[in-house]
């Protein structure tokens, strides 16, 4: 039975909102909260550790409804964005905190803290005060407090985002690590999609207070459900064209300024008008062919082993590209590119939602 | 007074205590209750007792004061007619209006002398602290001292310009009153001091470094950015200083006791004399009740700027 | 718009042996460097390397214990920030907050005595080309970050400085926003053709911006390149962990001749290399121990680097963690209790525990003295 | 973008040698004024307190008393001097031991009043804004009103209450219109401790009293001192009050002192003698807390 279930949460505020989000998380699944800054991630975490209550919806942890039931009594851990350790006590005092207060006698304490210290390793700085740590040693001492107590469920409100960018990777890898070690139903709130596909088993996108998509990592990127989902999810973002529709001999146009695509076949379904092209960088290819498009380079960006170059399309368009290092590109220079078909995605251009044409034209391409 | 009426009806949690006595609820109120017991007892209460006085004719020597006469806005009107309340009403502000700019001129200058750090700085910014730390009464005795006929003022007066040029200060209203603004300007500079130096060194390096790399000259500095940021802070000083200086009391009790004769009475002085001294109570409860209104109004309307700024 | 001497690039900024010492620490030790009219130079290296001090020298914010600056052959050491034609963008960009955006602009040209009808065209023309003319009458602390950001650069150029120096401005800027204003920015360079000097210390930044990059660390310059020569041959340790994302791997190996070929042992897994292939010659090799460096792009699967034609001993070892960034996988290899972290494209799909063989691109090796840490190849 | 401006900033070449010596010399002098001009006052009752009677109005007058002695501050402990001393006093008024015993009894205890129920109260105000945003106004302008417009009132209601000339009667006045102070500054060392940390310790189990007394007071205990030395210096020099509500049993040392002026005339010495002992609590806790003065007296809108 899932660990963590809620079903149509609503919290009207001005910031972070939060209005009709349902999902469940099963337990000892690493569930991420996927969204950009002020999307309502951290108030759905508060509603369910209960420091702030719901406007409308039930949360169930385990089957039981703990809509009314304080805080403290919900048996539920948070890593806060600010870590929030208690800047007074050292780090032993701080991990020992919450097994006191439900008054485990002090050799177990002793023992429990010892073996999360050992886990997370920080055992050489247990009795020293917070202000003297590292960015990562205030992270795991933090998680090491919420750990300690084996919660039924462990909600971190994107602690790793003020760290710098190596430290960051290192704490993703070790988190997910530990969390399948030790086997706790986590929930994780995030707007960094790296840290988001490192670490979960599926990802929520929520954008104002609402769900774009609910998936794993490889279908996020695969098969985005909205244009904010596929530009969110991909370093750099996926490149999003708004094209007209028409028929033609039965063949679906998709008409821009600057080039037309011919879509094999016509879903039956009535199409929109306006359709949005999506195309990531790294599927566009080099190609002198027929129906290559011109492009002139506007500017180069070296990023390890490739480069990120943007070009100008003839109506001024600019789309991203992604080129290996040795390729030698100069500022204005003309270059013919091409969108493979197979590796295009369809939005609406009104309600924003992705059109699947016939599964057909995928597999053949792919074979 | 509309400040203390609103503050019933914001203050009705005491009274709707059942309402929800989740346990939430219950420790906020906890937490706000002894702070009403107390403002209760020494505000509310006496506040209502000075409504009643000030419409009411009663002595002390008349007794019980529950069964005084009702006279309604006599006291109020006697208020209005008395020249001697206008007249300590025009000291007081005049010592207010003097007093703040001295000190407000003496304090700014000196903030921007200690913009630049020198040797001995720290020392000096905490020996000139200490006035405002003295209790009001010693530093009027202090000044008693000084400006007494044969008091140092004098004898440094003779030294300079000869034997005749002593001028006996607290006899005349004038010296007095200059003798009171200078004592008062000697304990509160410091503070202004105090105030707009920790605004200067509040104020963020950057814009000034930024206004140099655009070529602006120290002065063109402190015209552009400096003093512009530095208002909230200059309002906040004059604000808080004009309210404490009318409040004057000690000073001029202890150096001239409001005399000769009411040359140097402040409204308080003035009250004090009223009320205490000769018992006229109602009467001193009209002129509290006038006092309560407009310094309320005053800082209401002050004090505005800061909220907004702050909140 | 080019600038008065024509196009020859000329040297615009010299920094001669600058020294920076604060009661003891060493800010920055004997920096030396020439910068070329229209150069985008990235100063990069982790907080507190001295990069941001090395900026304010410049402005003349600071004052260099030793070592001169000259600007456009001239030495700027005594003259006070007015007098350098120097323009600093601060990193919480330093507007003045209560005044209008328009104030903020002009104020160059106001304190310079321009006449009013020319600074208010000057102001236009930039408001219209940074997309500030609605926001002309708005105080500055009411601007969201980006206007910020636009207005600091603006009020910066009216004062059409020689050389224009930045604090990382986009630190506070949220990703996503962030890549935005960093082409914003590349753009306006070229454009402008101005000489701009770029301080971060996100290595991302540097190596979309810079045309060349000056690699700091604790005071020292560790290298000074190009963004692909600083990828691709780094000279040091420091630069070659500091650049890369995912970083380099590093192995303690100890190596031996074997005739055409050097093999390294590293914990149980030795491989051999050609020594065609390595070109470093023997003398360079003192002592037994090497740290051998291979970025995780250039870690191959074994059977497609076959198809590739680069041969080299396979390494098999056990995938224990998978991160999927969409277009590349990043993968934490484990062989015996030493981890290895490989990118590998996304079509090859594996699980938690899988044993894949692999290889190490030899024309990719870096070989480091593990005693100072240089570069042997 | 424009061509390179010809109106290049005026060439300000740095300060030549002669004008930055003179610029330092003239700092000098006025910071010797300013110093001048704040210690000689205190200097001066200082001096006096230790001159015997015949120097009191000596000319030309001297810093350092020739003959110093320690009369004056005898006189004060003991009024009635053995018959030979040289000072031919009248009899002093009384012994000042009792109006510092009452000092010391109604300060302190008045002061740590008002800084608990400040230091909760502004916990409320704070964390739940209890009261709306009109508590903090309505307890800023208690402070504004002059005293003596409230002794009127209260006059009346402590004659009733027999509270007059009470040391229980001043140390409810002074907790009373302290507190203001108290909440004010306490509101802003609370405001510095992080939400967060509260919220962390009642997820761990903590009630809001736990948190409140085992997290939230020792993080703000240095804030909580230095509320209660600046509520101490308040109190410790209040005079209207005192002088209003006290006559004889529970006297503090202000109204001691302007009975001393009054009652025994031309007598300096003592009476600057009473004027330092009474300084002397004041200044060294002001000393103590000078970081917080500026955020106490400006109602914590300015912090050092």
């Amino acid at each position: 039975m899932s660990s963590v279930k809620v079903e149509n949460l609503k919290k009207i505020q001005k910031q972070e909102a939060v209005n009709g989000i349902s999902f469940h998380v099963n337990s000892g699944e690493l569930f991420c909260l996927l969204g950009p800054p002020g999307a309502g991630k951290t108030t759905v975490l508060r509603m369910i550790a209960g420091l702030e209550r719901p406007d409308e919806g039930d949360i169930y942890l385990e089957g039981e409804l703990i809509n009314d039931v304080p805080p403290g009594e919900r048996d539920v851990a948070m890593v806060f964005e600010d870590m929030a350790l208690y800047p007074h006590m050292t780090a032993y005092e701080n991990i020992a905190y919450p097994l006191r207060l439900r008054r485990v006698p002090r050799q177990e304490i002793n023992r429990k803290v010892r073996e999360v210290a050992e886990n997370l390793r920080i055992s050489h700085i247990l009795n020293r005060l917070p202000q003297t740590f590292s960015g990562g040693e205030l992270r795991r001492v933090a998680i090491g407090r919420a750990l300690v107590r084996r919660p039924r469920v462990l909600l971190l409100d994107q602690p790793l985002t003020d760290l710098d960018a190596k430290i960051r990777q290192q704490m993703t890898g070790e988190l997910r690590r530990l969390q399948t070690e030790v086997d706790q139903t986590m929930m994780y709130a995030t707007h960094d999609f790296e840290e988001a596909v490192t670490m979960a088993d599926r990802i929520m996108v929520i954008n104002e207070g609402q769900e774009e998509q609910l998936d794993t990592p490889e279908e996020l990127y695969d098969r985005p459900r909205t244009p904010l989902v596929a530009g969110l999810v991909g370093n750099p973002a996926m490149n999003i064209l708004s094209c007209q529709s028409k028929v033609f001999d039965n063949q679906l146009i998709l008409e821009h300024p600057a080039f037309r695509l011919a879509m094999p076949n016509i879903p039956d379904n009535q199409l929109p008008k306006e359709i949005l092209v999506g195309i990531r960088p790294e599927h566009i290819a080099f190609s002198k062919g027929k129906e290559s498009i011109l492009a002139t380079v506007d500017i180069v960006q070296p990023l390890g082993d490739q480069q990120i170059v943007d070009l100008r399309l003839e109506d001024g368009t600019v789309i991203k590209i992604v080129a290996p290092l040795e390729m030698e590109l100069t500022i204005e220079e003309k270059i013919r590119i091409i969108v493979p078909r197979n590796r295009i995605v369809l939005f609406d251009g009104s309600q924003h939602t992705r059109i699947d044409l016939e599964r057909s034209v995928r597999d053949d391409n792919e074979a | 007074m509309e400040a203390i009426s609103e503050a019933k009806t914001k203050q009705g949690l005491l009274f709707t205590l059942g309402r929800h006595l989740n346990r939430e609820s219950v420790f906020k109120l906890s937490l706000v209750a002894p702070l009403q017991l107390l403002l209760w007892f020494l505000l509310i209460i006496p506040f209502i007792i000075v409504i009643y006085l000030s419409f009411v004719k009663w002595q002390p020597v008349f007794g019980s004061w529950t069964e005084a006469p009702w006279v309604w806005f006599e006291n109020f009107q006697k208020l209005f007619t008395e020249i001697r309340f206008l007249e300590a009403l025009g000291r007081t502000l005049a010592i207010v209006v003097i007093a703040v700019t001295l000190e407000f001129i003496f304090a700014l200058g000196l903030a921007l002398l200690f913009t630049r750090n020198f040797f001995g700085k720290r020392l000096f910014t905490s020996v000139i602290l200490y006035p405002m730390m003295l209790p009001w009464v010693v530093v009027g005795f202090i000044f008693y001292l000084l400006f007494l006929d044969h008091g140092l003022v004098n004898s440094i007066l003779t030294t300079i310009f000869g034997a005749t040029a002593t001028i006996s200060w607290l006899r005349h209203s004038v010296p007095a009153m200059s003798a009171i603004i200078l004592g008062d300007v000697w304990q509160w500079t410091p503070f202004m001091f105090l105030l707009l130096y920790s605004g200067l060194s509040a104020l963020p390096s950057e814009p000034k470094e930024a206004a140099m790399t655009l070529g602006a000259t120290p002065w063109q500095i402190f015209r552009y950015v400096t003093f512009p940021s530095l208002k909230p802070v200059i309002l906040i000083a004059i604000i808080i200083r004009a309210l404490e200086a009318f409040k004057i009391f000690d000073l001029v009790f202890i150096m001239t006791g409001g005399g000769p004769g009411t040359a140097t009475e402040t409204l308080s002085i003035y009250i004090y004399q009223i009320g205490f001294r000769f018992g006229q109570l109602s009467y001193a409860a009209a002129l509290a009740i006038v006092i309560l209104i407009t310094v309320s109004i005053v800082t209401r309307l002050a004090v505005r700027p800061l909220f907004e700024k702050e909140g | 718009m080019g600038n008065a001497e024509g196009k020859d690039r000329g040297i615009l900024l010299e920094l001669c042996g600058l020294q920076k010492e604060f009661d003891g620490f060493v800010a920055v030790e004997g920096l030396d460097l020439t910068i070329v009219e229209g150069e985008f130079i990235c100063f990069l290296g982790p907080s507190g390397c001295g990069k941001t001090t090395t900026l304010r020298m410049i402005a003349g914010l600071e004052t260099p214990t030793s070592g001169e600056i000259y600007l456009r052959g001239r030495k700027i050491n005594d003259l006070i920030p007015q007098q350098r034609g120097v323009g600093l963008v601060f990193q919480n960009y330093a507007l003045f907050w209560h005044m209008t955006v328009y104030d903020n602009l002009a104020f160059g040209l106001r304190i310079r005595g321009v006449s009013r009808e020319e600074m208010d065209k000057y102001v236009k023309d930039v408001a219209e080309r940074f997309e500030l003319e609605s926001l002309l009458n708005i105080k500055a602390r009411r601007l969201d970050l980006s206007a910020m950001q636009r207005v600091a650069v603006a009020r910066t150029l009216l004062t059409d400085p020689y050389l224009l120096l930045f604090d990382e401005p986009l630190n506070n800027i949220r990703p996503g926003l962030r890549e935005i204003l960093r082409a914003e920015l590349k753009r306006l360079q070229k454009e402008l053709n101005r000489t701009m000097i770029y301080v971060t210390h996100d290595q991302e930044e540097a190596m979309t911006l810079g045309d060349r990059i000056l690699v700091m660390n604790a005071g020292k310059v560790e290298q000074l390149d190009t963004p692909r020569q600083i990828y691709l041959h780094p000279r040091t340790l420091f630069v070659a962990d500091f650049i890369g994302r995912p970083s380099m791997n590093f192995m303690e190996t100890e190596y031996e001749m074997k005739g055409e070929k050097i093999s390294f042992k590293w914990n149980g897994f030795s491989f051999n290399i050609e020594k065609k292939d390595l070109d470093v010659e023997e003398k360079h090799l003192k002592g037994k121990k090497l740290i051998v460096g291979i970025r995780p792009e250039h870690i191959l699967l074994a059977d497609e680097a076959e198809k590739g034609g680069i041969s080299a001993e396979p390494l098999s070892a056990m995938v224990d963690l998978i991160q999927p960034l969409g277009a590349k996988k990043i993968i934490d290899l484990k062989s015996g209790d030493h981890m290895v972290k490989m990118v590998s494209s996304s079509e090859y799909s594996f699980k938690r525990g899988d044993r894949i063989s692999v290889i190490f691109d030899p024309r990719r090796i870096h070989l480091f003295d593990p005693k100072d840490g240089r570069v042997i190849l | 973008m424009r061509e390179r401006s010809s109106g290049r900033v005026s060439a300000q070449v740095a300060l030549p040698k002669r004008r930055r010596w003179l610029r330092w010399g003239a700092h000098w002098l006025i910071v010797l004024v300013v110093l001048l001009f704040f210690a000689m006052p205190v200097v001066w009752l200082l001096s006096v307190s230790f001159k015997p009677p015949q120097e009191w109005q000596a000319f030309p007058p001297t810093v350092i008393p020739r003959g110093p002695t320690l009369n004056n501050y005898l006189l004060l402990v003991n009024p009635e001097l053995p018959k030979g001393s040289a000072s031919y006093m009248l009899r002093v008024t009384e012994p000042v031991t009792k109006s510092f015993i009452n000092s010391l009894i109604i300060v302190p205890i008045a002061t740590l009043i008002s800084a608990m129920v400040g230091f909760l109260a502004a916990y409320g105000v704070s964390r739940y804004r209890v009261g709306g945003d009109f508590m903090p106004f309505f307890v800023l302008t208690t402070r504004m009103f002059p005293p003596v417009a409230f002794a009127v009132p209260l006059l009346v209601y402590y004659q009733n209450l027999r509270l007059i000339d009470t040391r229980l009667g001043m140390i409810i006045i002074y907790a009373g219109f302290t507190v203001a102070f108290s909440l004010w500054m306490m509101k802003g060392f609370i405001d510095a401790v992080p939400r967060s940390v509260e919220e962390a310790a009642i997820l761990d189990g903590a009630s809001r009293w736990r948190v409140l007394f085992t997290i939230t007071l020792p993080l703000v205990k240095g804030g909580l001192a230095a509320t209660a030395l600046f509520v101490f210096i308040l109190n410790w020099t209040e005079f209207l009050y005192a002088l209003i509500f006290t006559s004889t049993r529970s006297i503090t040392v202000p109204v001691q002192l302007s009975h001393y002026v009054g009652a025994v005339g031309r007598f300096y010495g003592p009476q600057a003698a009473l004027g330092v002992i009474a300084s002397i609590p004041a200044v060294i806790f002001g000393y103590l807390i000078q970081r917080h003065l500026v955020t106490g007296f400006s109602f914590g809108l300015i912090r050092k």
